[in-house]
């Protein structure tokens, strides 16, 4: 009979409009400003750099503007210049920082091949996505001061990430303190026997095991 | 002839009380100026909000349809969304292309509002309350009605542009060929009661069967087949769904629409839903017993409100239909027309004509005619749609 | 028209519209549909000459959405270009990470675990699901439908993209998978979470196809219209469901069998007449293939690495030569064909897409036809402009 | 399926005087391929889709390819009847300035029709009997061809202030040589 396909398709249509006043799943909407979906753990934006504390973030900026970030970067939208002198890093060694470190996101396509090859976690990816400004030139260049955020608020959007990395520079710097320790042991030594031969002092390990896959 | 109503008779000639108080103390002509402005500014009043809200439902049924709110931003859920349109529409800016007709292009929609008006005024909305008394208002009306298609065909020739003026013929094809199938499925209704005129065809569908079963001319069977062809027909030619071809958007980006902004355009979609208005106001007039209560017991409702009920309910089908069929081509939707809906509706006058002769037959026998009317109906529905849809058919598939 | 021998066109136009079209020839309008008409799926132009309804002569102009993306392959090293694969076919980001990851696993003879390979078919079959859902919602759209079964398609997709942010960080841009497996382990409850999609899936489709595939005025607007025939398709080069829909049994997961998928007992379905309506429904029924390929393949993923260990991440070289990797994407045969000297970026980096050469027969399929039904065919073949024009 | 070998054998018994070398491809990947000289390209081109043993019906790519000596124009076949792996041609012209003509193998395979011609607009390889050889992507006032290694882009892009190295000095140069003329928009970071 020819009208049955349509009546069935006015039977689906029906149940979908009765539905929608009783069955969450047949009314999906989120009213955005009032009702916020919750993002989920990996949902990344735009990067930002790590410091270690909050108060003084571009002192303790973990970033060592080795540049792997700027030449890996796909579309080329980070502008790092070192700094000519050199400051303490977490682990008391001294290291040179970004006199500038820009990303420009107007171009940054948050695909978070930056935060892959870093080999010393110093940026992640934000979960920000509320970004409209006014100013389209320099309102999206965002320079190191804009990009610094601390370290707690890296835990608090990627906790289990965090706890990662957390994990792997603490043994980074537990073998940085017991090297350390080591090499002071001996100078006591040949205070009180005769010099030995000096082993090898190991380089010191300039950066952290290979990066973990899971970044 | 009017039965006794129960209860409150204040309620029912409300409108007609409020009217004589207003207009009592004007002498005979100067009073009979007054009535019918007052008629006109209820009229355009009722409709207005009517046209205004009704947007706001279809996109709010299309919403909750597709499992979303519908607009929900203005005024409490949605209600200020019509003004905020309107508004809109008032303030954007209207362009007429250079190369169009200018006198063309801004007579279509003017036209198109006027002879959509024309229509609403012979149809009876209540007891005693008919804008237009005549004595033959059904063809006063599909003659105002028939009108709008040269306002069409104005507005897609006058725009100078390709895509409209494709919907510009489509949509002459279109409207002359179902106003044959809509204009068929009202004669067996004039035949049946006898008369031309709106307020006959409602008082010939007066009393109940059994006390239960009102005389609805849809409760036949010749009624409701022709109820059928004439709610397809209404649909297309107010250019709904399934039949929007004109303004396909998919296809013609906006038919005889394109050329047009600003108020004009709101001044389309106004007139279309003011033929829709009316089309499903014939539609309850004819088929569906007008203003008369469906109970006796319910006959302490008001008169217009029934009508009221009837023409949501009406309308809301034409927006559920929209939501959920798509689009026929141009040569199927004239097929349909010419090779369906018209044969249906010349077979359906016979039935109807058969039913008014069989009328006296005695008992059993009206098991017999109600067995005949039926086989009618049905046998040329199937004969015709087998026809109609050769070939069609879901298909099975093989698994390489 | 074409050079291919006129044998293969008799089956495009209909008899009567031609024998129209020879009598009385009054001037043809020609109609620019496109870039910018809202049914063109993206910024492409038909250049459409019309006697009365009927199309005489269509001509496809692209290439607005044209950004070089193979210049700024060859620019840039093997890693930089997987975030760009996101951009090719940007409906369907996972199947095309995999083509080009496959590629360059093939150029340097990269191994690649059996969970990460597991997880791609996992990645591969959504995306079929999503792309064949939002497919037919575009087709009923374009016949008009005002927009219902395109949000019914809509919400189920959304299911799937909140599986893929969860996982990747991105719902569209996934950039998921490197050379030699994938980038990050599915989070706890992912799996769950898929399980229970893929498990409500069937329901979906059945209350979908009860709105759609029964509907006579879908199957009057489809049922042959842009027929297809067999031979024209293979010469072709069309590939995917189109093609299946032509009765060509060719499905690269059968045919190259990569990926574990010959673990899997899926059907490959084929149509007999190879109009619009065998093209809808060889995709409503290549969906309910891909749920039985994902069952079995969310309950028995393997554990284990997730990327091989020898694999490199910065200053990937590979060795001197050339390969070429081809999937089973949803729209037909994606390909990468990527040349190395042994520097840190490909010498030649060339993306097959298959939108891009299925468009080939889409004046053979709509001569003869009305502008409403060559809106519909271009529904049906399923284009992306991103990989259309590249 | 044959090895590459075999199907050079072949030919050259069925063509004699035909030009048909194997190019090894040293990768792991192994897909050797076959480089046919130009003259007699369409004909070999019909027999491997003629022949019952090859039944190679489906040209799956055309790619270009921009060598410092030539142009190259390579063809993944495969057979869709029989189910069998690539067999790869490889059509190079004599130089890259003016003698860049190949034979079309579009009549052969339809679906050669648009990646030739993308071929024709992104590295200038003229294809001898396509049906209608136009620039697909580019527009067709375009002059040059992107995908040439030696490719020099137009610098006329609208000036805006990035972080990008080459941008910013380009944009550097156009204000030099725009001389007083104040530059477009604020001046950058």
């Amino acid at each position: 009979m020819i009208g049955t396909g349509l009546l069935k398709g006015l039977a689906v249509t029906a149940r979908n409009f009765l539905g929608s006043f009783h069955d969450p799943r047949r009314f999906v909407t989120t009213q955005y400003p009032e009702e916020r979906t919750v993002l989920p753990e990996a949902y990344r934006n735009f990067p930002f750099l790590v410091s270690e504390s909050a108060d003084d973030p571009m002192g303790t900026l973990r970033c060592v503007a080795c540049q792997i970030c700027e030449k890996e970067c796909p579309p080329q939208c980070i502008l790092i210049e070192k700094s000519a002198d050199k400051k303490p890093d977490a682990n008391g060694k001294m290291q040179i920082y970004p006199a500038v470190f820009a990303i420009d996101t107007s171009v940054c396509m948050s695909c978070q091949i930056c935060v892959e090859v870093c080999p010393f976690d110093a940026i992640k990816m934000d979960q920000v996505f509320e970004l409209a400004t006014t100013n389209r030139f320099g309102g999206l260049l965002l320079d190191r001061e804009a990009l610094a955020k601390p370290d707690s608020y890296f835990h608090r959007i990627h906790p289990t990430e965090a706890a990662e990395v957390e994990a792997r520079l603490a043994a980074g710097r537990k073998a940085a303190q017991d090297k350390a320790r080591a090499a002071a042991a001996p100078k006591a030594a040949p205070a009180a026997s005769a010099p030995s031969v000096q082993p090898p002092a190991a380089p010191v390990a300039e950066a952290p095991p290979p990066p973990g896959t899971a970044a | 002839m009017r039965p006794a109503t129960t209860y409150d008779p204040l309620l029912e000639r409300a409108p007609v009380v409020l009217r004589d108080w207003l207009t009592g103390g004007l002498p005979g002509p100067a009073r009979w100026l007054a009535d019918s402005l007052i008629t006109i500014a209820a009229l355009l009043a009722v409709f207005g909000l009517l046209f205004a809200f009704l947007t706001l439902a279809e996109r709010k049924i299309l919403g909750r349809i597709q499992n979303r709110p519908g607009p929900n931003r203005t005024g409490w859920g949605g209600l200020l969304q019509p003004f905020a349109d309107g508004i809109k529409m008032l303030t954007k800016e209207d362009i007429v292309p250079r190369a169009a007709d200018p006198v063309l292009h801004f007579l279509a929609p003017v036209a198109l509002i006027a002879f959509s008006i024309l229509t609403f005024a012979v149809i009876p909305y209540g007891r005693d309350l008919v804008p237009v008394e005549l004595d033959s208002s059904l063809l006063y009306f599909f003659a105002a009605g028939a009108a709008t298609e040269l306002a069409v065909f104005m507005a897609g020739w006058s725009s100078h542009n390709k895509f409209a003026l494709l919907a510009a013929m489509r949509a002459l094809a279109q409207l002359i060929s179902y106003e044959l199938p809509l204009l068929l499925s009202v004669v067996p209704v004039v035949l049946a009661t006898g008369t031309l005129s709106a307020t006959g065809v409602v008082a010939a569908q007066a009393g109940w069967k059994w006390d239960c079963l009102p005389r609805w001319v849809v409760f036949t069977p010749w009624g409701a087949a022709g109820f059928v062809i004439f709610m397809i027909s209404a649909l297309a030619e107010s250019n709904r769904s399934p039949f929007d071809l004109p303004e396909a958007e998919s296809e013609l980006v906006a038919g005889h629409l394109t050329e047009y902004s600003g108020f004009k355009y709101a001044l389309f979609f106004m007139a279309e839903y003011f033929g829709m208005c009316a089309l499903s106001g014939m539609a309850v007039t004819l088929f569906l017993g007008g203003w008369r209560a469906p109970l006796p017991a319910l006959e302490f409702i008001p008169s217009y409100a029934w009508f009221a009920l009837k023409l949501l309910a009406l309308l809301l089908g034409f927006i559920w239909i929209r939501a959920t069929l798509p689009r026929l081509r141009i040569d199927q939707l004239t097929r349909l027309a010419w090779k369906f809906l018209l044969p249906l509706a010349l077979v359906n006058l016979g039935t109807a004509a058969f039913w008014s002769l069989s009328a006296a037959w005695a008992g059993p026998f009206q098991l017999v005619r109600w067995a005949a009317a039926l086989g009618l109906v049905v046998g040329p529905f199937l004969l015709l749609s087998r026809g109609l849809a050769s070939g069609l058919a879901p298909r099975t598939y093989r698994y390489a | 028209m074409s050079a291919a021998d006129p044998s293969l066109l008799a089956s495009a136009p209909g008899p009567q519209i031609r024998a129209v079209r020879d009598e009385f020839h009054g001037d043809l309008l020609e109609v620019s549909m496109g870039p910018h008409h809202p049914s063109t799926h993206g910024v492409f132009r038909m250049m459409a000459t019309l006697d009365g309804e009927t199309v005489v002569k269509l001509k496809p102009v692209f290439g607005y959405l044209h950004r070089n993306h193979e210049k700024i392959g060859e620019n840039t090293t093997y890693l930089g270009s997987m975030p760009y694969t996101d951009r090719l076919d940007y409906f369907c980001a996972m199947t095309n990470n995999w083509a080009y990851a496959l590629a360059v696993e093939r150029l340097a003879g990269q191994a690649v675990p059996e969970r990460a390979e597991y997880l791609r078919v996992i990645l591969a079959e959504l995306t079929r699901l999503l792309n064949h859902t939002c497919l037919a919602g575009f087709l009923l759209q374009d016949c008009g439908a005002s927009g219902t079964p395109l949000m019914y398609a809509f919400r189920e997709r959304e299911k799937i993209l909140d599986l893929f942010e969860s996982l990747s960080g991105s719902r569209m841009m996934c950039n998921y998978q490197r050379f030699g497996g994938c980038r990050v382990d599915p989070p706890p409850g992912w799996l769950e979470a898929a399980g229970r999609l893929v498990g409500g899936y069937g329901g979906f489709l059945d209350e979908y196809e009860a709105l759609l595939t029964g509907n006579e005025i879908l199957m009057a607007r489809t049922q042959g219209i842009g027929r297809l025939a067999a031979p024209l398709a293979i010469s072709a080069g069309v590939t995917g469901p189109m093609l299946r829909a032509s009765g060509v049994d060719y499905d690269l997961r059968k045919v190259d069998g990569y990926g574990f998928y010959p673990r899997f007992a899926f059907r490959v379905p084929l149509g007999a007449h190879g109009d619009t309506y065998d093209r809808y429904m060889i995709r409503m029924l290549e969906m309910r293939e891909s749920i039985r390929i994902l069952e079995p393949a969310l309950r028995d993923l393997p554990a284990g690495p997730i990327i091989d260990p020898k694999a490199r991440l910065r200053g990937f070289r590979a060795k001197p030569g050339e390969a070429y990797g081809r999937i089973e994407g949803p729209k037909g045969e994606i390909g990468f064909y990527l040349i190395s000297t042994g520097g840190p970026n490909p010498y030649r980096y060339r993306v097959r897409p298959p939108s891009f050469v299925n468009l080939t027969i889409l004046e053979d399929l709509c001569l003869g036809h009305s502008i409403a039904d060559a809106v519909v065919i271009l529904g049906s073949i399923d284009i992306v402009l991103g990989e259309v024009d590249r | 399926m044959e090895t590459v070998e075999q199907i050079r054998d072949r030919l050259l018994a069925r063509f004699p005087g035909a030009a048909v070398t194997v190019v090894p491809n040293p990768g792991p990947a192994a897909q050797h391929s076959l480089l046919l000289g130009a003259e007699r390209a369409r004909e070999i081109a019909e027999f491997l889709r003629d022949d019952p043993v090859l039944q190679l019906d489906y040209c799956s790519n055309v790619t270009g390819v921009d060598w410092p000596g030539h142009l190259e124009v390579v063809y993944h076949l495969y057979s869709m009847a029989r189910k069998h792996g690539p067999v790869i041609l490889r059509l190079r012209t004599a130089n890259r300035s003016d003698q860049v003509t190949l034979p079309s193998l579009t009549p052969v395979w339809r679906a050669a029709e648009f990646q030739e011609r993308e071929v024709f607009d992104l590295f200038g390889v003229v294809f001898a009997g396509h049906p209608d050889l136009r620039r697909i992507l580019m527009w067709d006032g375009f002059q040059d061809h992107p995908m040439r290694k030696d490719y020099v882009e137009p610098d006329d892009y609208e000036w805006e202030p990035t972080a990008h190295g080459d941008v910013l000095a380009k944009a550097k140069r156009h204000a030099a040589a725009a001389g007083s003329a104040p530059a477009a928009g604020e001046a950058g970071a």
